[in-house]
């Protein structure tokens, strides 16, 4: 009987988020002050962050060994593209925690279950009532689970076996689902919860059904294997004609992730319901973990044929359009902003379906790029949003440059990259993926993608119109007088934004050590 | 070897047969003449004092949920229990920090009064 | 000294920055100093590095400087790298000579808005990317510089938001532009995935692998449509018009001088793909001669100072596409020079009209403004007739040379460049003497109006000056400005070696010169009595002067001649080509597609019912159709 | 010996029964039955399939995804609570604010 080896750098990552997730929920327990929960969720995440630069240090790739009758293979790698997006999604915890640390109170402290049921008897309002000394506080339970479903993703980005992809995309869905509900004095919260969880839960059905047809095709759910297995010639199997069947079913599975039309319809209302620092985290890192995945699976799987390619191709001008249009007329940001993200998985998936060098840059960059820029959009709706609600609509910043220039300057600098404005990280991201399709022979792609970017640069400038060329809702009387709250960010919003500006301007015009170190990660996998 | 199975299909489809054709006939050839009384719960019984369909107290799904949980997590421990003595005490670490995970959970759970029935 | 090259982006982009965060706390008077001060520097830059040039023997008079290196993809690599030869160095000089003055103009103009240091942070932003353009060394820092200056109109035309006006004219024209730019972006990336390089020095180089591949009529085309929207061509200059709603520095120094130039700078820079590419080369010269065509129809039929102004640029423009069609892309650079002095000066002109007037544009309500704003006045005539081409002002120089060029290439484009010219002399001078001569229209105007201030009217002096010199650079025969500029169009290409020598006989030259000049000073003279002698002239004065009057009704004969055979035929076909074609048409159709767009989103939007089932029969559907797909394949 | 496909199609059945009963059932509970009733249909799958490849890596695949529904179960159990303490139903379609 051989011992599995258990390879601890690879894994690094997630016990020192696993062990910080369970330190804080024992923590929670004891400290009244709940904002030393969010320091230690913090480093925790910056230890993780840590334990990924020693693995690229070794460069080597790490195989986990899972001993079995089907031959060993790797249940994780540390590979470049692991640990790129292992990288993107720390840098998006760690961000959506810093952002939240100020904020968590306002959505999680609640009544405690006894008297919240009599309120629920009497009053149809539970909200209304003044927080008396009954109250919950449960940020302790809010780090945590962000701590869990990082540590998920970033399982899901080095995960090589389609079991561990699965396991990881489950772990981090759970702690989201949960995420999503967190503001229980907001019924949209839960209503969002609610949908996500359902579709969620139908989505991880596909996905785990794909999986077992993957299985029964090739008798393996290693990747490596599967790539061994479906050469022609390599072992009798009589049930190859699933494959692409059980690939289809994959595909949903991803989708519904990253938020691809048709699967996406779920992703507006759960962006808006969620608290929006849930929100800027999901939208960004669960992206990046589901393109990795994504990445590995297809490279091992379809091994880029042309009709996978058309496929993604046709998944990708859908998202891109769908997203683009419906953005166009919302009045709440939150959802203009999950339409938006829609569109950019579109943008994403172009790279991929390019399916050469370029693209698979392309869409890397892009992720990070899409990682710093999104979030920070999202860190700015925090920043102007009220404590007592949970939505951000177009009256929030109206005239914001008056107000607040720095946030507003901020905030244009994200929508301009967001948008594709050069020499900002999200032009790039573009410049990349499109040229990649070019390269492709996709020309068509490209341009379909550039008109789409085009229309996206509407709703972008709308939101810089309302900051910069509009006078404020309320009148200055108005909140002089004390009627409407001023909002101040505080300082930890106000540095999460700044990060990540610094981060979409920094890509921009300094690439040459990100992409060098992308162009590395990619050369590792099979592509054409 | 499938001939084994060859009852049990016979059964199967037997039974359904039988089931279907009762319920169709007596739809078919039966009177219809629905009366309220008729459409109570018990035709020939008590009068019913609200609706059946309860509401249960919500801390029966706070039990049942934690039930779930740790009942089928424990099911992890049985492919280990099948192995423990060639894993030795490699499993054994693996196995103990499941239970802690687990039991930082419960501890979690117990202290927010989750036990407690208010 | 040419390595310093990066100090003309460095001293704009502190300025933007010092004022944009702490333009409030330094108080208008800093600024007032500081905003101009950077572009001033700029400009001693710029000369500096003319100078150096000039000092170099010609094959020496390209320069790079890399400043950091940029962007690596594979073997691809982009450099933060600026290009010092002597077409950018003319466009720098340019750029910040004219927007210096403009600089100092906006001083007096702005000073008594509210949002004083927003609006000089955003002009100086504009300074740095129009420099980042002109004086980028490969495609990509050049698209920068692109979306840059786009960026920085459509922030300045929108400058006044409160009318709602503004805000939807600044809106358009980042959208059209966005609609042109998308065509910038799609030739890099053809121009990348064909060449692997951005450079521009590596891109011309290797030109020839972009014809074996087959895409030089795309990438060029591309460009074209680039070019057609960032310089307002047809069809897509629907936003030009619009963005006069910014303030008039804008207009002048953005959307007259700089800005919109850039299109025929980027086409001018390609010189060496265009060269390649006849046929695409072909549509910029069609283009080019329809639209200078078109729009001076169109400014016939204006009554709104700059709005006029604003269609005789559009025109303009064409003229600079004409010659950069025919492959004169230096004449087309002169052009664009010449342009710059005198469209800023009637700009600014039009601007101080304006501000004497209280912000009333609409020149049949002015009237013998000449009394009451001497030097305005002045400038403006030498504007007018610059633009007009009377000869030995700058508009006449850089103008007969483009129509020289024309009638090598084909006696049709000839021909519709001089009815524009023609018809801009008639427009050019209209706007001269209705504003300007005649009776007060509107007492109440009149009698408020008062001259600008120094810090105004001391810009327009030298930009007159500009606009009357600047034209002497380039005589016929002496041509300072082609012998300087030609080397950097025809590094590479020996076809315009070719096409010198099939020049026809030089007295062809003299005599399209002298056509040229009489049309001009026929349009001329036509503005005059249509807009001065016939009205001014009240008809019962005709009417009682018995047999004396017949005489002069008899030169009325002429005139009614004139109204029903060229007259009116052009009010109408103006008023068509205004009312129908731009309006219903062009512009509907802008405004049309920015509606469809919304009312697609409206039903997108209905798509999402917030019902689970929904939801949940998407993600099934299109599981079914991924499935079927690859399953069939 | 039963054919292994008559498994799999028998869970190919079961899994689409799953499906259906998510898109035309109003009521959360019986939707996340539906969605159980799916992941058992692919544990069938699975546990077919590993006594066709004599394989135990399928019986692991089984205890995982039945961990993971549990662990599902609580999850959605929790969300619906907290739904049903707000608005008293558990009809799907009467939980419908965000849309559009």
């Amino acid at each position: 009987m051989t011992f599995p080896t258990l390879n601890f750098p690879v894994i690094a990552p997630q016990i020192v988020l696993v062990a910080a997730a369970l330190i804080i929920l024992l923590a929670d327990l004891m400290v009244a002050n709940k904002r030393i929960l969010g320091w230690i969720s913090l480093i925790a995440v910056i230890g993780a962050l840590a334990a990924v630069f020693v693995c690229r240090s070794d460069s080597a790739a790490f195989p986990l060994a899972l001993g079995g009758p089907s031959g060993p293979g790797t249940m994780a790698l540390a590979d470049g593209l692991g640990l790129f997006a292992s990288a993107a999604v720390l840098i998006a915890a760690g961000l959506a925690i810093l952002l939240a640390i100020e904020r968590v109170g306002d959505f999680s402290r609640f009544e405690k279950p006894g008297s919240e049921k009599k309120q629920a008897r009497s009053g149809d309002h539970p909200i209304a009532e003044a927080p008396g000394p009954q109250v919950t506080d449960r940020a302790g339970a809010y780090y945590a689970l962000l701590l869990l479903a990082t540590a998920g993703m970033t399982a899901m980005a080095t995960a090589s076996d389609l079991m561990t992809i699965f396991i990881a995309l489950e772990i981090f869905s759970l702690a989201l689902y949960i995420l999503v509900g967190f503001n229980r004095r907001d019924l949209r919260s839960g209503e969002a919860a609610l949908k996500y969880f359902l579709l969620g839960a139908f989505a991880s059905g596909f996905f785990l059904y794909g999986i077992a047809l993957i299985y029964a095709a090739t008798g393996t759910t290693s990747l490596e294997a599967i790539l061994h297995n479906i050469q022609p010639m390599s072992i009798s199997l009589p049930f190859r004609p699933l494959l692409p069947v059980g690939m289809g079913l994959l595909l949903v599975g991803f989708g519904f992730k990253l938020a691809l039309v048709p699967f996406h319809m779920w992703t507006p209302d759960a962006y808006q319901g969620a608290p929006t620092p849930v929100t800027a985290f999901m939208s960004v890192a669960t992206k990046a973990a589901a393109f990795a995945a994504l990445i590995r699976v297809l490279a091992a799987v379809a091994s880029y044929d042309r009709p996978w390619l058309l496929a993604l191709a046709a998944l990708a001008v859908l998202t891109m359009t769908l997203g683009n249009l419906a953005a166009l007329r919302q009045t709440s940001l939150k959802r203009m902003l999950a339409y938006s993200s829609i569109a950019h998985a579109g943008y994403l998936l172009i790279g991929l379906a390019a399916g050469n060098q370029l693209g698979v840059e392309g869409a890397l960059y892009y992720l990070l790029a899409y990682t710093f820029m999104n979030l920070g959009a999202f860190a700015v709706l925090l920043a102007v949003q009220r404590r007592d609600e949970n939505d951000v609509t177009g009256d929030r910043i109206l005239g914001l440059a008056g107000r607040q220039p720095l946030l507003a300057a901020l905030m244009a600098v994200l929508m301009f990259s967001l948008a594709g404005i050069p020499p900002l990280a999200g032009f790039f991201g573009k410049l990349y993926v499109f040229s990649g399709a070019v390269e492709a022979g996709l020309a068509w792609l490209a341009i379909v993608g550039v008109l789409n970017s085009a229309l996206g640069a509407y709703y972008y400038l709308r939101v810089t119109i309302l900051m910069f060329m509009a006078e404020p809702a309320e009148s200055d009387q108005e909140i002089s007088s004390g009627k409407v709250e001023t909002l101040q960010p505080g300082w930890a919003v106000m540095t999460t934004v700044v990060l990540a500006v610094l981060g979409t301007i920094v890509l921009g015009l300094w690439q040459w050590p990100w992409t060098q170190t992308i162009a590395q990660a990619v050369s590792t996998l099979a592509l054409r | 070897m499938t001939e084994a199975y060859l009852p049990i299909l016979v059964m199967m489809v037997v039974a359904g047969g039988f089931a279907a054709i009762a319920l169709g006939v007596s739809a078919l050839l039966g009177p219809r003449r629905p009366n309220p009384a008729k459409d109570t719960p018990y035709e020939s019984g008590i009068v019913p004092l609200g609706d059946a369909r309860r509401r249960f107290p919500v801390q029966f799904y706070v039990i049942a949920v934690l039930f779930i949980l740790f009942d089928v997590e424990v099911i992890l421990m049985y492919p280990w229990a099948v192995a423990a003595r060639q894993l030795g005490l490699f499993g054994l670490i693996e196995m103990a920090i499941f239970v802690v995970i687990l039991l930082v959970g419960f501890i979690y759970a117990w202290k927010n009064d989750a036990f407690k029935w208010q | 000294m040419l390595d310093y090259a990066w100090l003309m982006l460095l001293f704009p982009a502190l300025g933007t920055l010092i004022i944009a965060f702490f333009g409030r706390r330094l108080g208008k008077g800093v600024i007032s100093w500081l905003a101009p001060g950077t572009v001033l520097l700029s400009f001693a830059v710029a000369v500096s590095q003319f100078a150096t040039l000039l000092g170099l023997p010609a094959e020496e008079r390209h320069h790079e400087v890399v400043l950091w290196q940029w962007m690596t993809a594979g073997s691809f690599s982009v450099d933060l790298a600026l290009l010092i030869d002597q077409l950018s160095v003319t466009m720098a000089l340019v750029v910040t000579g004219v927007g210096f003055l403009i600089h100092v103009y906006s001083v007096g103009y702005m000073h008594d808005d509210p949002r004083y240091s927003r609006f000089f942070a955003y002009m100086n932003f504009f300074i740095l990317m129009m420099l980042t353009l002109v004086l980028a060394n490969n495609y990509l820092l050049l698209y920068v510089g692109w979306e840059g200056v786009g960026l920085a109109s459509y922030l300045l035309i929108g400058f006044w938001f409160e009318k709602p006006s503004a805000a939807d004219a600044g809106k358009k024209a980042f959208i059209v532009n966005r609609v042109g730019d998308f065509g910038l972006a799609l030739a890099i990336m053809f121009i990348w995935s064909t060449v692997g390089s951005l450079r521009f020095a590596d891109v011309f180089a290797n030109a020839d692998v972009l014809v074996a591949a087959g895409v030089i009529g795309t990438v060029t085309m591309l460009m074209l449509l680039a070019a057609t929207g960032k310089s307002a061509q047809l069809p897509l200059y629907v936003w030009l018009p619009d963005a006069m709603e910014g303030p008039t520095p804008v207009s002048a120094l953005i959307h007259a001088a700089t800005m919109v130039t850039a299109g025929v700078y980027m086409t001018a820079r390609s010189a060496a793909l265009f060269d390649l590419a006849p046929t695409s080369a072909m549509w910029v010269a069609g283009i080019g001669a329809a639209t200078a065509l078109y729009a001076a129809t169109i400014a016939l039929a204006q009554t709104d100072l700059k709005r006029i102004l604003a269609y005789s640029t559009i025109s303009q423009l064409g003229y600079m596409f004409l010659a950069v069609g025919v492959g004169a892309y230096a004449s087309g650079i002169f052009h664009l020079a010449t342009h710059a002095f005198f469209k800023a000066l009637l700009f600014l002109a039009a601007g101080s009209v304006m501000h004497a007037l209280h912000g009333e544009l609409n020149i049949n309500k002015m009237g013998n403004l000449r009394a009451k704003l001497p030097t305005t006045y002045w400038t403006y005539l030498i504007g007018a007739a610059a633009l007009a081409g009377i000869p030995l002002l700058s508009g006449f120089f850089s103008k007969d040379e483009i129509l020289w060029y024309a009638w090598q290439k084909s006696p049709v484009l000839w021909a519709v460049g001089l009815v524009t010219a023609g018809l801009t002399a008639i427009y050019a001078f209209r706007s001269v003497f209705v504003p300007f001569w005649g009776q007060p229209r509107d007492q109440k105007l009149f009698h408020h109006a008062h001259e600008s201030p120094p810090a105004m009217t001391v810009p327009l002096i030298v930009l007159a000056v500009g606009a009357v010199l600047a034209g002497y650079i380039g005589i016929p025969h002496l041509s300072l400005i082609e012998g300087w500029l030609e080397p950097v169009f025809h590094a590479g290409g020996a076809a315009a070696e070719g096409a010198k020598a099939a020049y026809p006989a030089a007295w062809v030259e003299w005599v399209l010169l002298a056509v040229s000049a009489l049309v001009a000073l026929a349009g001329a003279y036509f503005a005059y009595t249509a807009y001065v002698v016939k009205t001014s002239i009240p008809k019962q004065v005709r009417d009682s002067l018995g047999w004396f009057a017949r005489l002069v009704e008899n030169k009325y004969y002429v005139d009614e001649l004139y109204d029903k055979v060229i007259v009116n035929p052009l009010r109408d076909l103006a008023n068509w080509f205004a009312g129908t074609v731009d309006k219903a048409g062009l512009d509907g159709a802008v405004n049309g597609i920015a509606g469809i767009a919304g009312w697609l989103g409206g039903q997108a939007r209905r798509l999402q019912t917030g019902l689970v089932g929904l939801y949940a029969l998407s993600i099934l559907f299109g599981a079914v159709a991924l499935v079927a797909w690859l399953v069939i394949r | 010996m039963v054919p292994i496909s008559y498994y799999l199609i028998l869970s190919a059945i079961l899994f689409t029964v799953g499906v259906v009963g998510v898109l035309i059932r109003r009521n959360v509970l019986i939707i996340f039955m539906s969605v159980e009733m799916m992941l058992n249909a692919v544990n069938l799958t699975f546990a077919a399939l590993a006594l066709h490849f004599l394989s135990l890596n399928g019986q692991i695949f089984v205890l995982m995804a039945m961990v993971v529904a549990a662990a599902e179960v609580a999850v959605g159990l929790a969300i619906v609570m907290t739904v049903v303490r707000h608005k008293d139903t558990t009809n799907i379609e009467d939980v419908n604010l965000l849309k559009g």
